[in-house]
């Protein structure tokens, strides 16, 4: 039975895939923006001057490296089925000012300490929203003036000069080719998705995050994955707060606060259901890259500002809608695969 | 539809529905079929699931467009695919629409329609508190919140705004699937001053007793077809059967076990209680029994399986579970001990929609397949073909989301799931609501095949025929406390309702 | 420092209110306008604590003004408009000696100037100046000529040019700040107006907003390298943080910050640090410790009834790799 | 769950008793008239975005480009201001009421969360602003509107403030006396009963974003006339400050629950929170901390920690009960 199971399976592998690419709405939507992405690349190579250009290329890189990483603990936490995380911003703003702070000690171990002390912020919040059952939006607002209060506390909002040397992440490159902010950002995602796809506990996650009440009747981790999340999107701010401060080795309270909705632009670009459970940390990311892309050609482009704002807004407006749409059509779209095979 | 599947028809129909059909995609969920209903007529509408119901019930509420056919009430006809003047056409909802944040009274007068955009709860209160007095619906409050109520009150609620809209056509869609007999009783009163009154009911339940004992004439749909309209009085239990699954149901030929007093317990509960919802509880099953928990709603039998299976939080009281002792405080507990449950609520507590049946099957035992905290998938897979064959689930939908499957199809992999645990103790509450008959005698020969090779089983359940079909042993719960426990054929439904009902003694009901 | 301040002041309010003749209660609640400076109250609007020429203004003014012996009180408001008008309107209503105001919106803030105005209450308003023109509503305007700033910062970039042999049609590209602010408008102004006078052969080739932030000044500045490539020799940037994103995104692109006339403002931190580094050529003072020291100058020469100018701007010198010292004076490192 | 209520309801009006009466005792100047009207001043713009947005929040959705739909309605009136002021008033109010509609209209159509779409709208209308405004702070040099708007009428209240009031009734009226206000609840309250019950879901949400966007539109209109400037870059905490509000004052998060008043309770917290530390020269450190600390305390009451509560208070009064019928 289970030898007839496997010979039917492999063959119909391809189809399958294919499939599984078009079968639910959020599949569907992150399918289109990995095509999106894709035709986008090509007439932006074709058509916009400089953009093929590898210091171009470069610079796409250094900006999506920390608002990429950004996404990736977003897409946790709403996978976990709690939508948005809005501390992020003040996380990482934080963040900047630890960096700078301890960066005397040598890179790896500031990077460990920032990202501890990220991941502390994080599951604080995680056990609040896990074990104490508090609203996920209104408990990250909360924190987020926490966070930034007692950052002014500290610094008194005077910008930190760090004495130290960041450069290996503020510049440094690999083969002088690739930046190593963007390598980061690609082990970053991918223990995100190894983590998500591949364990326990992402499976346990995605389940909570598509149905509460199941997960907790058939016996699920419902606090630890919950703190899971917010700690790893803490430690995701506090990350991209170090890639955000290594250029320059300083920190500031004001630096990177916007990550919180360049992280939810991301997100929702990239087709990650809001409805918790349903998509992948990938998409997350493919979503930051379309972004960035799109933020970069209109630069390049010489677009002026207020322009490049309504782009990015219809791009994120637009996103969402034809999300929307391809949610729906999805069933039919199913339907016929299925009768195709 | 042919001419012999309308005889009896009224002299005047205040409701005729006629040539509806429906198509979704290529599955025709509807079939030219029809209805004609008389003032002051209770007419029985069945089905198995997917016999087309629902859609004929959306349809006549106005939530569904036919692709052809026409309505019309009191010789009127109906815009067909607009929402339906609740006048004309009012429908309690099987899955109750009461808005718990509301008062009772906004919850009768949600979408009454009517002209004036106003609405002034005070002015209107007198009126509806008339109304519903007159059909026996005197001790609704009115100005509570719909969500201090209980389930059966909710119900109630439901029927109350049916009537207040003084609907010329009511129909109850399963009105009595979550209520207990004391409550049906009140709900069938309800119904017959309606019908005295003139309104013409259409009343849809699984429940054949029910059906016989209410009804005056019962339509039976299957497959999206009309098969029969006949004078209830003129059918038999069988008759009615056949025409819903197409066949003559074998029934009722598992062999109870005989529970041997000399077998250790398996299960041993002594002086369990939980709050004031169930008093101290002495309890024992043996490996290899089935024993269905009855009761009414609130006497505390629900109570006393979501406690066995982790969801009532620390009980007092001492478990055992083969002479050992265990504590339970949380699912996780229970599942520790050997303990696994499937809960009432499918959709909402028994299995994840969206997941695909092999991510549900295994749900509740990771652990058993990740090593080092990374799941093994090819174990996993294995596990998954096993249980599927076990609860013959066909095999090639396993990568399918549930959502996909039906009614009794979702519940067989919620069993699954429960079953993947390998228990000690399979504790069921309602094993087969919303499952139709034919899906359920597969379930009842699962379940006595896995309690065969030794499984401890406890179930829930309001419905009595499940109870005697499948139970070994009947445990009667009244008031929080066990009034007896007692071997199948020992006793009938006449008993069973006895005990829920009453209890011991019947003194206790009077003193309140 | 200015916690501890504020602290007291907190002790001091509470103090006011439940004993009720404290002793400074007398000098704090009673003291008619136009008193003298010592034992004065007095109300600070400003704008941020956590942005860092902000905080150091405050800082300043709350020690000059200490030194004095005025009494400060801080509201806070964070750049927003509206906040700042009804903080106004709060503080008109505790009838203060004086009130000293940084408009958060140097346009929104004039019918709330309008209002202290009516009230009769002194003023004084600080780093950015409202329209001129309805310079009737307050008394002393003290801090940065952004049109002057930006005048030096062209005077400097056509000295750098020169210094580092870049002569004939040279590219250069500007970094702004939020746009519409009265510090963008001002020093691109007068940054253009110099280039456009003295030195017609140097072109700006494009410019973009990096909203007073570094990151995203990076990205700006990135995008432009990328378009205008190696015939950029020169960049302004309205403030030294953005000018430190510039830096950042020429290095990245392959360019060395040595080679190029980075031109920035306002002597912070980050201009320090790259002007010491070399990677940044010059930019110009605007000291946040004089901007509050000149506020509180300022307020007490009004309360001692000295006679003061209608304005008095910082002075604004070019600091280059010579000078750099002065410049951490300025700031306070 | 009625328990927290009963929980945070109680201690929402001890804020609103002891704060006044606190900051009253301690601070000099508090109940001055100039400073109550300062503090109806502040009520004026916030009270306006947190009613618009607590509609929504009843209705079960969220409307996260109220703020956005402020800043681009006061660009509108601003550069309309030529009309007239009324006129200018009126066209940013129905451009307001037709980006909500918009809103709405998204819904039922893609059948996505409300958070979506106005993440979408809200990042859209960012973008219109810095176009309308084309990189100026725009201004409007007559200050006639903005004294009318803005003078003490009652000693204590302004126009504006008295606008704002007005608003409050009228939608407690409307919520409380009509069908559609009844419906509105209900769509909040369980999205699907009131679809099956016949509740005008649709157009309860219509209304609902058509409401939060004009009283959005308002807000920000009439605070550009009052600072008789407009600019695209208005704060961006003011929307988590109305939604703080009406979160503090009960509107519930899910649906269904909270009323104009809890509002009004919510916004006069906060307002009166802010004034009072204002005035005792507190830090934005502190104002931050202090309301953060509000908003967690509310939220942890709402969650589990307000259910714990409320089961020992409910265990010590079963104890009371079972020990007098003892006795009896």
């Amino acid at each position: 039975m289970a030898e007839a199971m496997a010979v039917k399976t492999t063959e119909g592998w391809v189809s399958e895939r294919l499939r599984r690419m078009v079968a639910t709405p959020h599949e569907l939507h992150a399918t289109s923006i990995r095509g999106g992405t894709l035709v986008l690349i090509i007439v932006a190579v074709l058509f916009v001057p400089h953009f093929a250009e590898f210091g171009n290329l470069q610079s796409i890189m250094y900006s999506l490296a920390a608002v990429g990483i950004g996404a990736v603990g977003m897409a946790l936490v709403t996978l976990s089925g709690n939508l948005f995380m809005l501390s992020m911003g003040a996380t990482a703003a934080f963040s900047t000012v630890v960096f700078a702070s301890l960066i005397s000690l040598g890179l790896l171990p500031t990077m460990l300490l920032v990202v501890a002390a990220g991941t502390l912020i994080g599951l604080i919040q995680g056990v609040l929203i896990g074990a104490a059952d508090t609203n996920p939006i209104i408990t990250t607002i909360a924190a987020a003036s926490m966070i930034t209060g007692f950052g002014v506390l500290w610094t008194g909002g005077i910008t930190v000069v760090g004495h130290g040397q960041a450069t290996w992440l503020g510049f440094g490159r690999v083969f002088g080719l690739i930046p190593n902010q963007i390598l980061v950002m690609l082990i970053f995602a991918g223990i995100a998705g190894f983590v998500m796809q591949k364990t326990r506990l992402g499976r346990e996650i995605r389940l909570i995050g598509m149905q509460r009440d199941v997960a907790r009747v058939a016996g699920l981790r419902l606090i630890a994955a919950t703190m899971f999340c917010y700690g790893f999107a803490g430690a995701a701010a506090a990350l991209a707060g170090s890639l955000i401060a290594s250029s320059s080795a300083q920190g500031n309270l004001t630096y990177g606060i916007d990550l919180d909705f360049n992280a939810i632009a991301a997100v929702l670009v990239g087709g990650v259901s809001i409805r918790g459970g349903r998509g992948r940390v990938g998409d997350a990311v493919v979503g930051a890259m379309f972004l960035s892309i799109i933020g970069n050609v209109l630069l390049v482009s010489g677009v002026s500002y207020e322009y490049q704002l309504v782009v990015k807004g219809a791009v994120v407006l637009a996103s969402v809608i034809i999300g929307a749409l391809l949610g729906q059509w999805a069933p039919r779209l199913r339907r016929r695969v299925g009768a195709a095979r | 539809m042919t001419a012999a599947s309308l005889s009896h028809k009224p002299a005047t129909p205040v409701l005729a529905a006629r040539d509806l059909s429906k198509r979704y995609g290529g599955i025709m969920a509807l079939q030219s079929v029809g209805l004609d209903l008389g003032a002051g007529e209770i007419h029985g509408l069945c089905g198995e699931n997917g016999a087309g119901k629902s859609t004929f019930i959306k349809i006549l509420g106005g939530l569904v467009r036919p692709d052809s056919g026409e309505i019309s009430v009191d010789g009127r006809p109906l815009a067909l695919g607009q929402r339906t003047d609740p006048q004309l056409i009012s429908i309690v909802h099987q899955e109750l629409a009461i808005v718990p944040t509301l008062s009772v009274l906004d919850n009768i007068m949600l979408g009454m329609g009517g002209t004036s955009p106003f609405y002034f709860a005070h002015l209107v209160r007198t009126q509806v508190r008339q109304g519903l007095d007159e059909v026996g619906l005197a001790h609704i409050p009115l100005d509570r919140k719909a969500s201090a109520l209980s389930l059966a009150e909710r119900q109630l609620v439901e029927i109350a705004r049916g009537v207040a809209r003084r609907a010329r056509v009511l129909l109850l869609d399963e009105p009595t699937a979550t209520l207990s007999d004391a409550e049906i009783k009140r709900v069938f009163d309800t119904a017959r001053l309606l019908r005295d009154k003139g309104t013409a009911l259409v009343f849809v339940s699984h429940r054949l007793d029910e059906v016989f004992a209410l009804t005056d004439r019962v339509t039976v749909f299957r497959n999206g077809q009309h098969v029969l309209t006949e004078r209830t009085s003129d059918l038999t239990s069988r008759d009615l059967v056949k025409a819903m699954i197409g066949r003559d149901l074998v029934r009722g030929t598992q062999k109870p076990l005989s529970v041997a007093a000399d077998r250790p317990a398996r299960l041993a509960i002594a002086g369990l209680r939980c709050g004031d919802a169930l008093k101290p509880i002495d309890l024992a099953l043996a490996p290899g029994e089935i024993a269905g928990v009855v009761g009414q709603l609130g006497s505390g039998a629900d109570v006393l399986v979501e406690a066995l299976a982790g969801l009532r939080g620390l009980v007092d009281g001492q478990i055992a579970i083969d002479g050992r002792a265990v504590v339970i405080g949380s699912v996780r507990d229970a599942m520790k001990a050997g303990i696994a449950y499937v809960p009432e609520d499918r959709a909402g507590k028994g299995i994840f929609l969206d997941a695909p049946v092999w991510m549900n099957l295994t749900a509740s035992v990771m652990g058993r397949f990740s090593r080092g905290g990374v799941m093994q998938r090819a174990a996993e897979r294995e596990r998954g073909l096993e249980l599927a064959a076990m609860f013959r689930i066909d095999p090639g939908r396993l990568g399918s989301e549930v959502a996909t499957l039906s009614g009794g199809n979702q519940q067989k992999v919620a069993l699954g799931k429960a079953a993947a645990l390998t228990p000690r103790i399979l504790i069921l509450n309602e094993p087969t609501r919303g499952v139709d008959i034919g899906a359920r005698s597969e379930i009842y020969a699962t379940l006595r095949r896995l309690a065969e090779q030794g499984l401890a089983i406890l179930f829930y359940s309001t419905d009595l025929e499940e109870v005697l079909e499948l139970a070994d042993r009947v445990v009667t719960i009244f008031r929080g406390e066990v009034v007896r426990s007692i071997g199948r054929d020992a006793l009938d439904g006449g008993e069973i309702l006895h005990d829920i009902l009453r209890g011991r003694d019947d003194t206790i009901v009077l003193t309140q | 420092m200015s916690q501890g301040h504020k602290r007291q002041n907190y002790l001091r309010n509470l103090m006011l209110g439940t004993v009720a003749a404290g002793l400074l209660g007398i000098f704090g609640g009673a003291a008619p306008a136009w008193a003298a400076a010592k034992g004065s109250k007095v109300i600070l609007l400003t704008v941020s604590q956590s942005c860092e020429y902000c905080a150091l203004h405050e800082r300043a003014f709350l020690k000059a003004a200490a030194a004095d012996g005025i009494n400060v009180e801080v509201k806070i408001n964070n750049f927003d408009a509206g906040q700042q008008a009804s903080q106004v309107d709060q503080a008109v209503a505790e009838h203060p000696d004086a009130i000293v105001v940084w408009p958060a919106d140097a346009s929104a803030i004039v019918p709330s100037l309008r209002r202290i105005k009516k009230a009769g209450i002194p003023l004084v308003v600080t780093n950015s100046m409202p329209n001129p023109k309805y310079q009737s509503l307050w008394n002393i305007y003290t801090g940065p000529d952004d049109l002057g700033n930006g005048q030096q910062a062209g005077e400097a970039m056509i000295q750098g040019l020169k210094a580092k042999g870049y002569t004939g049609n040279t590219d250069i590209f500007v970094i702004l700040g939020v746009l519409g602010t009265p510090p963008q408008i001002n020093r691109l102004d007068g940054f253009t107006g110099v280039l456009k006078a003295k030195a017609p052969m140097v072109k700006i080739d494009g410019s973009q907003p990096g909203n007073w932030d570094q990151t995203q000044a990076t990205d700006a500045a990135a995008a432009l390298f990328t378009q205008y490539g190696a015939h950029i020799k020169g960049v302004y940037a309205e403030a030294d943080n953005m000018l430190a994103g510039v830096i950042v995104a020429a290095q990245r692109a392959g360019l060395d910050p040595k080679t190029l006339v980075l031109v920035g403002s306002n002597c912070s931190v980050e201009g320090v640090n790259a002007i010491t580094a070399g990677t940044q050529y010059a930019t110009v003072l605007q000291s946040p410790i004089d901007d509050g020291n000149y506020a509180a100058q300022a307020v007490a020469d009004l309360l001692d009834g000295k006679s003061v100018p209608k304005t008095r701007f910082l002075p604004h010198p070019t600091i280059t790799a010579e000078n750099v010292a002065m410049c951490n004076a300025a700031i306070g490192r | 769950m009625s328990g927290a209520a009963w929980l945070t309801r109680s201690i929402r009006l001890v804020l609103l008793v002891a704060l006044p009466l606190g900051f009253a005792l301690t601070v000099k100047h508090f109940l001055s008239l100039d400073n109550l009207y300062a503090i109806f001043q502040s009520f004026a713009f916030l009270g306006l975005l947190a009613l618009g947005l607590s509609v929504t929040m009843i209705a079960g959705e969220f409307d996260l480009s109220v703020a956005a739909m402020a800043t681009v309605a006061g660009l509108v009136t601003i550069k309309l201001v030529v009309l007239g002021p009324v006129a200018a008033v009126l066209c940013a109010v129905m451009v307001g009421t037709v980006i909500g509609i918009g809103n709405a209209v998204l819904l039922p159509w893609l059948q996505i969360s409300s958070l979506v779409t106005t993440v979408g709208t809200m990042i859209l209308l960012n973008g219109v602003g810095f176009w309308l405004a084309g990189g100026r702070v725009l201004s409007y040099d007559n200050f006639d509107v903005s004294d009318a708007l803005d003078q003490t009428l009652l000693g204590i209240f302004s126009p504006r403030s008295l606008i704002t009031i007005l608003c409050f009734l009228l939608i407690a009226a409307f919520l409380q006396f009509t069908k559609l206000g009844r419906d509105i609840y209900a769509s909040g309250g369980h999205r699907r009963a009131a679809i099956q019950s016949g509740a005008r879901v649709g157009l309860a949400l219509v209304v609902c974003f058509a409401i939060s966007g004009a009283f959005a539109a308002l807000a920000g209109s009439l605070i550009s006339l009052s600072l008789a400037t407009a600019s695209a870059t208005l704060d961006s905490t003011t929307l988590l400050q109305a939604a703080a509000a009406a979160i503090i004052g009960g509107v519930a998060l899910g649906g269904g629950i909270g009323s104009p008043a809890s509002v009004a309770t919510g916004v006069l917290i906060l307002t009166i929170l802010n004034n009072g530390l204002g005035l005792l020269s507190a830090s934005s450190t502190e104002l931050l901390l202090v309301n953060g600390a509000l908003l967690l305390i509310v939220v942890l009451l709402d969650g589990k920690a307000g259910q714990a509560l409320m089961d020992l208070r409910r265990k010590t009064a079963q104890t009371k009960r079972r020990n007098v019928t003892w006795q009896g």
